[in-house]
């Protein structure tokens, strides 16, 4: 059985919050966090970082660009 | 597992393509042009052709485009992208050069030159961004705002009688002999984001191929002008917009799709 | 009678409705008004500054360099307009999210807890208002009824149920003002 | 008194134009001046007075339209901003050579090209010096203050009737996004089609009676002798404007030995850096050109015998000037001070311009 | 029976209309500028409406038909006669309001303010005289010029690999919603011309009815830009333009004509 | 000597620009200058030498076609007549805020509006000062016979290429119809596109290959202090211009007590105008302007201590006048003499003016 | 029986001799003339007089509009 | 030498091209030539003219009131130009199609059947060579030979064929002007 972990790194200068990520997340790993950045944005961040499969489809939305997204194949 | 376990080099899956630079976008949050830009730079950047790439930034909230997408680009007057593109097409044959323009500039101003451009089947890939209103100038009525939707200049809704229809430029551009592949999609969720990039990359390769012209609208929010938080601009748009402007293929190799 | 201001913050912290209602209360008693904002994209998420004339005469250039009050509602705005106040001139701030606080000698120097104060009466949108009050107490130059009047000239009809509120919010502003004193803060 | 109100320069002229019983406005949106459109879209006009209000596909559109209203003898206005107003050149040349009435708006900003969304008088010598093709001349009005965004609209269509001519304000981003006191007028009425038919059936295409010859609007003439006949009279009109309607203002002019020359937004400016002036007891005055073209040519030449220098203080790199010089006749030093693309002058900058270009420091 | 008895007023048939001024046409002999005037002005003085209408001559060899058309008229820039309508029709609602333009003047430099008029549907007629090139300047290639058609600017024939392709602007019209009635004829034989006839006549009737525009083209001989005699020059048009330019209806009320 | 051909000014243009290695032409047919795409079409310049031809839409797309080619580089001629010139004002004016190069020639015809297709100078003003919007210049080069037609599409893109700037050829229907002798250069070979890179990769478009930051064609700032900057640096270049670029030329100015200031069609009749006054003992001269912006201000200048009268001879209602008026400082009378709208004035006319206005008879 | 008897008159001044009449007449009526006009045109003129049937047919095609046509309904 | 003509008459005559060849003929011996069309619309089936100018200094004005030679060729041009001809300058027409003949007696008067010439080589189209080769007697400006080369070099090379019938026709109007003299016509 493989069980695959993800993880995202937000650019959390540059993200604008606008919460389009954590619609798009299959899994519900995102959410926006109660601090603001430099620019008064509530940014994203992995509220569930255990459920992140590493899809990418929060990076493939995000329309700054901020997300990284990684992903390791853990054999059992 | 541990977190920095997993954020690795060998295991990155997905980051910014270089071609986007390090400048912050001067995009609304939530705005769908960058994650248009930015479809549009990879495809760019897989097919190794950055260095061949001329692009055209419109007058429209993308007029910065060139401040964000890395290669080499040309600011157009308002409309006039795709004359802008011809002249540069016609005299370097073996670039590749695609506009990106919105729906006011394109659709408004720009009919003609982007009627002829079509007509004559210039080898250039348009990038349409139909947010059907015009963003940059606080959110006026475009040529595609549907019917009832408010806008700075359509306070009380579109009024088909006194300001006209909303005009399907993609389903006329597709008459046209001269374009080649004219497809409608959005990047609202995943599964749209990754349409649209085959569709870039499908125009990308007719260019390359000679085909003709490759015309590609992507429907996007404008949740500034809209007056709607991010995500519900989304729901709204596939609610509204959708039903009046279908997404998927409308010519595909030179011919147009039977709707059944 | 002429006071030159510059109200200077965020987009949305109401700085251009602000400088719009002290403007139309010079007009309900008579006098000569202008409102200069700043305009365009830059307004986008950034900054946003309103220069407001109140005067007893025509009313010359409406943009300006120097200010008889500048009243400051973010850090940028304070690195930008501290050092516009004339000599003797006011400067009032909201301290809420300013890390420098102004340093100048030759003014005087007025803080009001805005944020915190709207944020106690439970509505963050009449912040404005508790500002404008304050700068009022400090520079009476136009008299309080002309200000609820100036208010049901800038704001549509359908909001004028709101006008109690405000009122209370222009009233809790006049009572909170607080002098720094220089080398003091 | 009219009712008073504060608004921005371009919110005046709209609701200017709604109680000037204008019939049509035109237009496409460019800042600084999109809130003409906005405003007059939220007002619903057409309910107000009957007033067609149309967003045209672009400013080609837009002002062939106002070209069509106006030759059927209706009050029609359009606004932009310079790249705009460089699409309209072809249509007010058209315009100007049909004789049609229409009054038109440019909320300048910086150039060229694209430039900056900022203030600028910088097509200052593209309006009154012709931006169009042929020998035409276009009535100028500067508006300086809300208050006359909002009067020369009425101005304009009085003009603009009187001589069958397009008329043009000429403002700025600074005049027209600023908010000031302005008193309105009463509602006039849109003239009706009858009253039109009686005031303009000599010439405006509003249908061939039997009791007339057929109307033609048209700027062709394809035999030279015609149109040199056709020109000779466009130049007579335009002399006669020269004779008769030029508009300017004095300030602090009775004692000074030094004058700045100021339209529009810079003249507002100009008019502080003379407070500043006098406070330190330097006689400056200020003559403000409301018409540009007519350009106060006699009344700056008559104040030039008591002058010792004129600075031409303007939003631009230096293009009035040229009009101040050729009005003195090299009888006084003229210079020119002004920021430009977008920057704005401040009153102790045009002060120390001033001081150093003709006190010396 | 003697010719002085058959011609007398009271067995007169056909004569020319009032309406048509008594100014010698400039136009070439054969020239179908002259006709297609004729007929306008017949179904305006048919209707009695000529009080009550307001012409717009083009740019183009019809730039004169103001000296020709008696009743009001206004020459519009080259290209604008749709947005000089507009502006005409919007502020007088209660006139008959046409355009009367050529191919270079509506579908070249005017596309736009053609596209838009038609899909606002301002409630006007669209005179569309198609002969295929640029009359008046000296027979340039026209957006209309078909392929390998000679003219002073496509000296070896259009190539569309060079020049792009001819533009049906009509059939693109009629894809906007604000056509009601959009129909291709000609007047090069009498039954043409009766059938130009009866749709000029029904696109009068439905401005009158307030139902939208009427678009009709006229496919028309230019003999001179052609270089062909008068009678040659409409067998080549039948020929060789008819069938990139098919004559019949293409959308009538409101209805795309379905092709079998 | 190179070739010697009878042609007409529109026909020496089109032949000159396919020998000087243009790369590319757009244009939109009006008259007097429809010749020049017809004779580039009819030479096949794509099997010549590679030149791109192009009918565009419209003026406005032939001048954004114009944008493009000269964005990437690229030698880019285009031509039009005063209605459609009137029409490429937004874009000339990017094109200079852009600080591009390229070549635009107006066969000026006579205007306002539709107005005639005959000869006129009335586009002097539109020209020169500036007929799109924001502070630039043209810059302006007047043929006054075929040979320059030909010769001045080199020399233009000589300057468009130094001072990255659009040039403008301002010539008119009758320069452009009429036919002459004219010396053809020899056939220079276009850029290669590793010549261009060698060139312009500083600046042009063509592909940002990775040992260089990215190229960006633009004229927006939105920024207004570099916006203003930017403009500094434009203004910088009109003065180099100014300071560098005069051309002129003068006939029997030696002994001159009058002078009459001409250009293109007008200076060749003005010639003749001289002749005949000097065959009665007039002694007159004429100082023709070649280059309108920069105007030859100081050759004028120069001039004016001999002079008692100057007469600017203008096919337009008088325009030029005013650059002579500013150039001669009020140091001697300057008088206007022209006929318009399509109308040209003989010698004998602008002699008899010339005598009425200084001779007085 | 009804005979039905047409004819045309040109306003041969204003007849540029397009031939266009003539090639739309189905009774073969009409002719350009040998002699010229005033503008150097070789009129139309009818050369079968007898056969004009007043159908019309050339005046509603002629571009100039210099044909006017009569008609009599001749009864047996 | 100066010599400034006009040659005047209807669209198809050649009017045009006979001032071309004219004026390359004079470039073939090193002459200043210039050619001057009316233009436009009214060309279309209406009258043509053009000045030629052929001279051995730089040319100024193409464009004149008053020509030493005016060749006219139909009845409007000679109303218009009879009275352009300079004093002891020539005018020669062709009589075909006019109905008031010259009447100036300060002038020579020539007169040259063109048409009439034309029609009897069989041919129409070299009408104006005769005319030409008529004006080329009376004003020998240039050379033969000369005339020829500017021939060849003003029409396309495969019309080649045709120079010498043109030659043919020059010289049938060489041989055939005939002189009006005063009040004789
Ligand atoms: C000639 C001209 N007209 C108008 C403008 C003003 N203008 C700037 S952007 C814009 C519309 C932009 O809308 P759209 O093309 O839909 O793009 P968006 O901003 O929505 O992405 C307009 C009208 C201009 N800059 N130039
Ligand atoms: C802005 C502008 N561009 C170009 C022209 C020149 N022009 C006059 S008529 C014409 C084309 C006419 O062709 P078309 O519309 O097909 O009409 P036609 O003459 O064939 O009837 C052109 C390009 C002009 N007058 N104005
Ligand atoms: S990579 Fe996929 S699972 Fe992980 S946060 Fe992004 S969208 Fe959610
Ligand atoms: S205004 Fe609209 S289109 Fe422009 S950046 Fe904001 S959301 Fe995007
Ligand atoms: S159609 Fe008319 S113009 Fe032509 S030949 Fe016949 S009568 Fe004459
Ligand atoms: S009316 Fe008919 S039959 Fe008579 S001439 Fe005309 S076309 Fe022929």
């Amino acid at each position: 059985m493989a069980k695959v972990i993800g993880a995202i790194v937000v650019d959390t200068e540059r993200c604008k919050g606008c919460e389009v990520c954590v619609a798009s997340c299959p899994m519900q790993v995102i959410e926006l966090s109660k601090e603001v950045n430099g620019k008064g944005y509530h940014f994203a961040y992995m509220a569930q970082p255990d459920a992140c499969i590493g899809c990418a489809n929060c990076a493939i939305v995000c329309p700054d660009g901020v997300i990284t997204v990684y992903k390791v194949n853990k054999r059992a | 597992m541990k977190l920095q376990e997993i954020i690795k080099e060998e295991n990155l899956v997905y980051k910014r393509t270089p071609l986007m630079t390090d400048n912050v976008l001067s995009y609304c949050p939530g705005c769908g042009h960058g994650t248009a830009h930015r479809i549009v730079m990879e495809v760019i950047e897989e097919m190794g052709v950055q260095d061949d790439t001329i692009g055209i930034a419109p007058v429209g909230c993308s007029v910065l485009a060139y401040d964000f997408m890395n290669i080499d680009m040309v600011q157009a007057a308002h409309g006039r992208a795709p004359a802008v593109a011809t002249g540069i097409k016609r005299t370097w044959p073996d670039k590749f050069v695609f506009t990106y323009q919105g729906d006011g500039d394109l659709a408004a101003i720009g009919t003609a030159e982007t009627i002829h451009a079509c007509n004559r089947g210039e080898n250039i890939t348009i990038i349409f961004i139909n947010n059907g209103i015009y963003g940059m100038t606080g959110g006026q009525m475009a040529p595609t705002t549907i019917e009832g939707m408010k806008t700075s200049t359509s306070p009380y809704g579109r009024d088909l009688q006194l300001m006209g229809n909303p005009l399907k430029i993609t389903e006329l551009v597709a008459q046209l002999p001269g374009t080649y592949f004219v497809a409608r999609h959005s990047v609202h969720n995943p599964a749209a984001v990754r349409k649209t990039k085959r569709a870039v990359q499908k125009a990308f390769q007719i260019q390359k191929e000679r085909k003709g012209l490759a015309f590609i609208e992507i429907v996007s929010n404008c949740n500034s002008g809209w007056k709607l938080p991010p995500v519900k601009a989304n729901q709204w748009m596939v609610e509204n917009m959708f039903p009046f402007f279908p997404p998927g293929d409308i010519k595909v190799d030179g011919e147009l799709v039977k709707k059944e | 009678m002429t006071e030159e201001i510059i109200i200077a913050g965020f987009g949305g912290q109401g700085v251009l409705s602000m400088g719009k209602i002290l403007a139309y209360s010079g007009i309900m008693q008579n006098q000569e008004v202008s409102w200069m904002p700043s305009y365009g994209p830059e307004m986008r998420g950034g900054t946003a500054n309103v220069t407001v004339i109140v005067s007893d005469e025509r009313i010359s250039s409406p943009i300006l360099n120097f200010y008889d009050t500048a009243i400051i509602l973010n850090q940028q705005s304070m690195d930008k307009f501290e050092k516009t106040v004339k000599p003797g001139g006011l400067l009032l701030y909201d301290p809420n999210g300013i890390n420098r606080h102004p340093e100048r000698q030759d003014i005087k120097i007025y803080k009001i807890e805005g944020a915190k104060l709207a944020a106690e009466m439970g509505n963050t949108k009449i912040f404005n208002m508790i500002v404008l009050g304050a700068f009022l107490k400090l520079k009476p130059i136009v008299k309080f009824e002309n200000v609820i009047r100036g208010l049901k000239e800038s704001i549509p009809e359908r909001y004028h149920k709101l006008i109690p509120l405000n009122e209370a919010a222009l009233k809790k502003g006049m009572d909170n003002p607080v002098e720094l004193k220089p080398g003091k803060n | 008194m009219g009712e008073l109100k504060l608004m921005k320069g371009n919110e005046a002229i709209a609701e200017a134009a709604i109680r000037e019983g204008v019939d049509a406005y035109f237009g496409y949106p460019i800042t600084p001046q999109s809130e003409v459109l906005e405003y007059l879209m939220a007002e619903q006009p057409e309910k107000r007075t009957g007033m067609v209000v149309l967003q045209a596909e672009s400013e080609l559109a837009a002002i062939n339209m106002v070209y069509g209203a106006a030759a059927v003898g209706k009050k029609v206005l359009t606004t932009s901003s310079s790249p705009g107003i460089s699409l309209y050149q072809e249509g007010i040349s058209y315009i100007a050579g049909a004789e049609l009435p229409c009054v038109i708006a440019n909320v300048v900003r910086g150039g060229p090209g694209l430039g900056t969304i900022q203030p600028s008088q910088a097509d200052y010598f593209q309006t009154v010096k012709g931006g169009g093709h042929g020998d035409y001349k276009l009535f100028t009005l500067a508006p300086s203050s809300v208050q006359e965004m909002a009067d020369f609209v009425s101005l304009g269509f009085e003009i603009a009737f009187k001589y069958r001519t397009p008329v043009m304000i000429l403002s700025d981003g600074m005049i027209g996004q600023m908010m000031e006191k302005v008193e309105l007028k009463e509602q006039k009425p849109r003239w009706t089609d009858e009253e039109i038919k009686k005031m303009h059936d000599k010439w405006a295409t509003i249908g061939k009676t039997p009791d007339r010859e057929r109307n033609i609007i048209t700027s062709l003439n394809l035999d030279s002798a015609i149109q040199e006949k056709h020109n000779h009279k466009l130049q007579a009109k335009f002399r006669k404007m020269e004779a008769e309607e030029v508009r300017y203002e004095l300030f602090n002019t009775d004692d000074a030995e030094y004058l700045m020359v100021a339209y529009g937004s810079s003249a507002r400016i100009a008019q502080k850096s003379i407070a500043l002036a006098r406070a330190k007891g330097i006689k400056v005055g200020l003559l403000r050109p409301i018409t540009l073209f007519p350009f106060p040519e006699k009344p700056l030449a008559d104040l030039t015998p008591q002058l010792k220098g004129i600075l031409s203080v303007e939003l631009s790199a230096g293009q009035m000037i040229e009009d101040v010089k050729l009005a003195v006749q090299c009888k006084v030093r003229v210079e020119h001070y002004g920021r430009f693309g977008g920057m704005i002058h401040s009153p102790e900058e045009v002060l120390t311009a001033f001081e150093q270009t003709f006190i010396g420091k």
